[in-house]
């Protein structure tokens, strides 16, 4: 029940506060913000609840929910809830209060329907955190889009149609994709046991093989990969993430990438165990390259947030290969990536738009000894830094670690390239410092330091990624579960 | 009191937390006082703790404090654990107690920044860093320890950040270092791999059981371990970042530059040594980084003209001294050669500060001279530490641990001639170029003002650092010379001692050889330097001089094989080429929109003839077909 | 009947006569002979069609041409209605003068 | 009756050579009543009479009335005929005509491809045709019916604006 709670809240919420926000700008951030921090307490209550109960009803599922919907075709209402999904709706909750801090002053025109929007993304993704019934998932995988678009079309930068029209493009052009395979999938179930359904465990024991399971399997990734984004269809995830609003950067880089990583590891690996693995070497190298790729273009990048996009693109390469590798200590890598990098991308975008929003500019040529005007903003850009590159002691160091140890005993050289992309990292890291905080302040720019709401969701930012640096153990005791039993059901 | 040990690291740590929340708002003193009280009661600690140890050590060698499970994933379960050995303590009390000196130092040498606060934050992190990498009981988290000085090391070369060449060395010396890094990364997988754990005991033990000598796994792991000594502790091929490091403030070169952190790579061999005895190649290969970088360094030193990137160079040289020992198995060499060398080391920092602080941070040593009258004190004080690392005979620590070094270079069963013979060689030019300054700088007649005088927190560090300078040198003599073994038989307890079988006499006479070299170079520096001072510039013209002076161009040879090739192809392909396929693809439906939209002419008899075409063409082929 | 037309003799003969129906079409540029001619060839598929009808002797066939009929009708009457049209417009009654009006 | 079909099918090509060819419209429009008359005939020759009545009632006679009305309304002179000159040139006919000759082998050769000859069934009735008009066919033939109603009142609604104006 309390998925459907959850996610009814964002759904109604969006509703209600677009119409306040007619009225009232403020009225609308603050429901806003109300109904994303009680979702997040009802989260975080849950989990507590729920750390050590390690099964429900035989599974690892903490919460179930199963409805029908459209019942004469075999389409039901199914959401559950498991430790794989658990600290992703978590984290989509943490990064929506983000989301909306961080618009507090950067929109002002049309606040209400800018929240509806939000609100409806958040909605959506954690719909595809929880469904099981794949119509059910593909509806909110869609759900997802269409505000987005209008996230980044009507409150983006200077070219926002063009990176609207482009995410919406590639992405609407992927799940066309997972929409032929998952129709496929149900009919080839259907003519197997008879039994025309889209529920995702009744869709599991359907025997493809062959040609047919790759090709499956192929729809199903690319759909996933393009939002991962894995190269080479990564090119969406530049102009968006650079032209959306700080809350749209915020929301695409920290979560909407992570429905990637979450479909490949949720769906991809256990509906086709056997291609997938046949697939692991494409796969591998294609992450390798994204790492590397990624990295080396970031580098060369002057806008900021074109450039915290680009390492991105090389972060998700870790959470690619972890998920390929489908071991144990690869998968909960893959996922402690995606956690981290949530959080440490969406604070370096969260900084990177509250530095335009002072100095009314992305560009880092133009920026250079910011630290001394504003040393709060400076430490806290230092250790997100930080944690980008994969400082031991910081959350994503975890997870990189985890992944290509885990990838190393599946494939040595993948995991021995993929840490040779650590270097990379670092490169590009410290040329985000070295340009915009570090050196002369030539542009003589006196801006104001960071408020005490910034620093509130940031201080709440850094003791997370702090924590997860150094105290994992509880989510991977929750994940734990969830995980054997996947790795469980492609073993047979 | 050893239950205590979790509070050595942490205390730093506590610090630094305190000092990045609340730095900006807080008084100076206030600042000065808390960095260096958790320094040193840490230092206190850690000789309690120490004095503890030695009571208990007959009996147990080593002692364990797990504070939590930090991951437990698939089998991996590293803690957030210590291990203290006679290895861990030599380095947490030489980290804990050079800290403390220099934290006190650095009091007031950096009175007058504006980002005191800041500075010692840094220090602080440091501190604790380190601790926790000698400290660890699993690689992991000697990685993060590891990974955390050479973070410190990057914030606090960049620490006067508006100097964007500042901004540069940091980086560089953060990326060289990481590259390093990678490979130990690496070699933590393949241990993990191999061995089903990254505890160092455990794999040490399990090494010792199961694993052949020389075989392919060792050779890996020690191999790719060995990648991150050289970055971290600035050895060939990486060496380069650690000149440049000099742009930091003068202590943190003297803490982290010289008696710390640059000789983790030593301290990480050390604790692995088991697993580098059974590969032999990667000894051979540890013992010629060694002779290969000391000499290179050696020879670099001899013409610099920053007092500081002398005493950088100096630093290479001297860790590759400790990788000499380390590659001919003489473990506790290498950690005595550290010990002493921690303390001269930081001596000549720490002095050389204070004479570039004097004279209006000049750092070119052609327009000092003369200090001696003016800073007494600091003229004594870098005399000391420069006969300690020249190895000045008998009184000096840097003679005693320098000369175990050069006599087990031959002697023990991996020694070879020529290391020796580049070992005695670079003694030889250490004397050089170490007198060189010494006569440069402090004798002759003054050529800058010398305007603020040294006060006490800074004198005293020099003071005491001096001290040690001479006296940590007498807990090991050789036989030859009366013979005590009391850092080695305490050393014993955690590394093998290497074996000796020559006879006294020969080590008498091998020690007069370097004793003399010493001499002789201290001799040759008094003649150049002194007395024909108005020739000693170097010229920079000459093309010996040139390449010395650039540290044997490996710098000029980086930048070109690996920073421009980088830097070329990421502006090349800044804007993405694989974007350009689908802006390709946008390009090329616009364009056929083009091409058939022109067809659209509105004659109706050219669509009727088209449609005619198409008919004809379907018919023939249902006939052909 | 003994003697019967072969079906094909027919459809041959329709063959030809939207031959040439389809050359008046692309021939002429007078509008009034365009759909003159287009007559000619509704009028030869119409002859397919009763050909065929009466091969498999089903009513079908000239269902089809009734059809045809229909459409030809009123086909017709808008060409025609068109046709007045663009005299009105152009003066003139060349097919290709009213090119202009091209999408 | 293959004799009478020759002839009429000689006739039918012949007439309609001449209207495709012919200059003025209404010489045209004779020769093209002629032609389907011929092919009235062949209707009739292929056992369908009723079909061959309505096309000489409704092509011949209803269809073509209409031609001749637009082409008295247009009123035609000798300009046009001029003109008409001019447009049939060789350089203008040639390719068409090759192109219309090339379709026309194809499907005569199609249609004689070597098969036995298909003989023709002996006619089917009127009464046949009515009844699957009025059965199978019926909404075709509502279609049909809603197709002429949409031409009268597109023909009307297009032509209403139209004053003759003779030149």
């Amino acid at each position: 029940m309390i998925l459907v709670i959850l996610i009814a809240v964002l759904f109604a919420g969006g509703f209600l506060v677009w119409g306040v926000g007619r009225r009232s700008p403020l009225g609308a951030r603050w429901i806003s913000l109300l109904l994303l921090s009680f979702n997040l307490a009802v989260t975080a209550v849950f989990w507590v609840q729920n750390h050590d109960r390690t099964s429900f009803f035989g599974g690892a599922w903490l919460a179930d929910i199963s409805w029908d919907w459209i019942p004469s075709l075999g389409i039901r209402f199914h959401l559950a809830l498991d430790g794989f999904s658990l600290p992703l709706v978590a984290l989509t909750f943490l990064l929506g209060i983000m989301a909306v801090v961080c618009s507090w002053n950067e929109i002002r025109e049309r606040v209400g329907f800018f929240h509806f929007n939000l609100l409806f993304v958040l909605a959506g993704v954690t719909g595809v955190f929880v469904a099981l019934d794949l119509f059910l998932f593909y509806f909110f995988w869609e759900v997802m889009l269409v505000p987005m678009y209008f996230l980044i079309g009507i409150w983006g930068h200077e070219r926002r149609n063009y990176a609207a029209m482009k995410f919406f493009i590639f992405t609407q052009a992927a799940s066309l994709f997972l929409l032929i395979a998952i129709l496929a999938l149900y009919f080839i179930n259907g003519r197997y046991s008879g039994l025309y359904t889209f529920e995702y465990f009744s869709l599991l024991q359907t025997p493809v093989a062959g040609p047919t399971a790759m090709l499956l399997m192929l729809g199903f990734f690319i759909s996933f990969a393009v939002k991962l984004p894995m190269v080479p269809f990564h090119t969406w995830l530049p102009d968006a993430h650079t032209e959306a609003p700080t809350a749209g950067s915020v929301i695409l880089a920290g979560l909407l990438l992570k429905t990637g990583g979450y479909g490949i590891i949720r769906f991809v690996i256990p509906l086709f165990p056997e291609a997938a693995k046949e697939f692991a070497p494409v796969a591998f190298a294609l992450a390798v390259v994204g790492i590397i790729y990624g990295a080396v273009i970031a580098f060369s990048q002057t806008d900021l947030k074109r450039l915290v996009a680009y390492t991105s693109i090389s972060h998700l390469g870790f959470v690619l290969m972890g998920a390929f590798a489908w071991n144990e200590m690869a998968l909960q890598g893959s996922l402690m990536q995606m956690l981290c990098h949530g959080i440490s991308t969406g604070a370096l975008f969260m900084l990177a738009g509250s530095l335009q929003e002072r100095i009314h500019t992305r560009d880092t040529s133009r920026m250079g000894g910011l630290w001394s005007v504003m040393p709060r903003m400076g430490g806290v850009a230092m250790l997100f830094v930080m944690a980008s590159l994969g400082l031991p002691g910081l959350g994503n160091f975890i997870g990189e670690f985890l992944v290509l140890m885990g990838v190393f005993q599946t494939s040595p050289v993948t995991s021995i390239l993929g840490t040779a992309g650590l270097i990379f990292a670092t490169i590009y890291s410290l040329a985000i410092i070295q340009r915009a905080f570090h050196g002369e302040n030539s542009g003589r720019w006196h801006p104001g330091d960071l408020t005490v709401r910034e620093m509130s969701i940031l201080g709440v930012m850094i003791v997370v990624i702090i924590w997860l640096g150094l105290y994992p153990q509880p989510v991977f005791g929750t994940v734990l579960p969830a995980l054997q039993q996947l790795i469980a059901s492609t073993a047979g | 009191m050893l239950d205590t040990l979790w509070i050595v690291p942490a205390l730093p740590l506590a610090g630094f937390v305190f000092l990045a929340l609340a730095g900006g708002r807080i008084p100076r003193t206030v600042i000065a006082f808390i960095a260096t009280a958790t320094v040193g009661i840490s230092a206190l600690l850690a000789i309690a703790i120490g004095v503890t140890f030695l009571g208990l050590l007959p009996q147990e060698a080593s002692y364990r404090q797990v504070l939590w499970q930090w991951v437990s994933v698939a089998g991996f379960e590293p803690a957030i654990g210590f291990h203290l050995d006679a290895l861990s303590l030599v380095m947490m009390f030489v980290v804990t107690f050079v800290a403390f000196w220099i934290h006190l130092y650095s009091t007031e040498f950096m009175i007058e920044d504006e980002a005191y606060g800041r500075f010692f934050a840094y220090m602080n992190l440091f501190v604790a860093s380190m601790l926790i990498l000698v400290l660890a009981d699993n690689l992991l988290l000697l990685y993060l320890g590891w990974e955390g000085v050479g973070a410190c090391s990057y914030l606090l070369i960049g620490f006067w950040y508006h100097d964007s060449a500042n901004g540069r060395a940091a980086q560089k010396a953060f990326i060289v270092t990481r590259v390093g890094d990678t490979a130990m990364a690496i070699a933590l997988f393949l241990l993990f791999v191999n061995f089903g754990t990254l505890d160092i005991q455990a794999i040490l033990q399990q090494a010792s059981e199961s694993i052949q000598s020389g075989s392919l796994i060792a050779v890996a792991v020690t191999a790719l371990l060995l990648g991150g000594a050289v970055g971290k502790s600035a050895q060939l091929p990486l060496q380069t970042w650690l000149p440049d490091a000099m742009a930091g403030p003068t202590p943190v070169s003297a803490l982290i530059h010289a008696a710390t952190m640059v000789t983790a790579g030593v301290y990480l061999i050390a604790r692995t040594h088991t697993l580098y005895s059974l590969a032999p190649q990667v000894m051979a290969a540890v013992a010629g980084v060694g002779a290969l970088t000391l000499f290179i360094a050696g020879t670099a030193a001899l013409v610099q003209r920053d007092i500081k990137r002398v005493l950088a160079y100096s630093t290479i040289s001297q860790i590759g001294y400790m990788f000499l020992a380390l590659g001919v198995g003489a473990w506790g060499a290498a950690m005595f050669h550290f010990m002493t060398h921690a303390f001269f080391k930081a001596l000549l920092f720490l002095a050389a500060g204070a004479v570039i602080n004097a004279l209006h941070h000049e750092h070119d040593i052609f327009k000092m001279g003369g200090v001696r009258h003016k800073l007494p004190l600091v003229f004594w004080t870098f005399l000391i530490g420069s006969a300690s690392l020249a190895g000045f005979p008998l009184v000096t620590a840097g003679f005693y641990s320098k000369d175990l070094i050069l006599w087990q270079a031959w002697s023990s069963g991996q020694g070879q001639a020529w290391l020796w013979a580049i070992g005695v060689a670079t003694a030889f030019l250490t004397a050089i170029y170490i007198f060189r300054v010494v006569f440069i700088v402090f004798f002759g007649k003054e050529r800058t003002h010398v305007e603020k005088l040294p006060r006490r927190p800074m004198t005293v560090p020099l003071v005491v650092l001096a001290f040690f300078s001479i006296v940590s040198g007498f807990v090991e003599i050789p036989p030859a010379l009366g013979g005590r073994h009391l850092f080695s038989s305490f050393m014993s307890s955690a590394l093998p001692s290497a074996a000796v079988e020559e006879s006294h006499t020969t080590e008498l006479i091998f020690s007069l050889i370097a004793s003399l070299l010493a001499l002789a170079g201290i001799y040759l520096a008094h003649l150049f330097f002194r007395t024909r001072r108005e020739h000693a510039e170097p010229d920079a013209g000459k093309r010996l001089t040139r390449f010395l002076f650039g540290g044997w161009g490996f710098d000029w040879l980086y930048d070109r094989i690996f920073v421009r090739p980088f830097v070329w192809i990421a502006r090349v392909n800044r804007n993405d080429y694989i974007d350009s396929i689908y802006g390709g693809i946008a390009a090329l439906s616009r364009g056929l929109n083009t091409v058939f939209s022109s067809t659209e002419t509105g004659r109706v008899r050219l669509y009727a003839a088209g449609i005619a075409c198409g008919s004809i063409i379907l018919v023939a082929i249902a006939l052909l077909l | 009947m003994t003697d019967q037309i072969p079906a094909e003799y027919a459809l041959v003969l329709a063959a030809i006569l939207f031959a040439l129906g389809l050359a008046g079409v692309l021939v002429r540029r007078n509008i009034l002979f365009i759909l003159i001619s287009l007559e000619i060839m509704l009028n030869a598929a119409g002859l397919a069609l009763i050909a065929a009808g009466a091969r498999w002797g089903e009513p079908d066939g000239q269902i089809m041409f009734l059809l045809v009929l229909a459409t030809a009708g009123a086909e017709v009457s808008v060409g025609l209605a068109l046709v007045l049209q663009l005299y009105k417009q152009f003066r003139t009654l060349d097919i290709d003068a009213a090119s202009r009006m091209k999408g | 009756m293959v004799t009478l079909f020759f002839i009429a099918a000689a006739v039918a090509i012949i007439a309609t050579f001449m209207v495709i060819t012919h200059l003025e419209a209404v010489h045209a429009l004779l020769h093209l009543v002629v032609s389907l008359l011929a092919v009235a005939l062949i209707f009739y020759l292929l056992g369908a009479p009723f079909i061959a009545a309505l096309e000489v009632i409704i092509y011949a006679g209803a269809i073509m009335v209409l031609f001749v009305f637009v082409v008295m309304v247009l009123n035609l002179g000798p300009l046009t005929r001029e003109q008409e000159t001019r447009w049939l040139r060789p350089g203008m006919w040639v390719a068409p005509a090759i192109l219309s000759g090339v379709l026309a082998l194809e499907l005569v050769y199609v249609l004689l491809g070597g098969q036995k000859p298909l003989s023709v069934s002996s006619g089917v009735d009127v009464k046949e045709v009515s009844h699957s008009l009025f059965g199978p066919y019926l909404i075709a033939v509502e279609v049909a019916s809603i197709l002429l109603m949409a031409g009268l009142v597109g023909a009307y609604h297009i032509g209403r604006g139209w004053k003759g104006k003779a030149r």
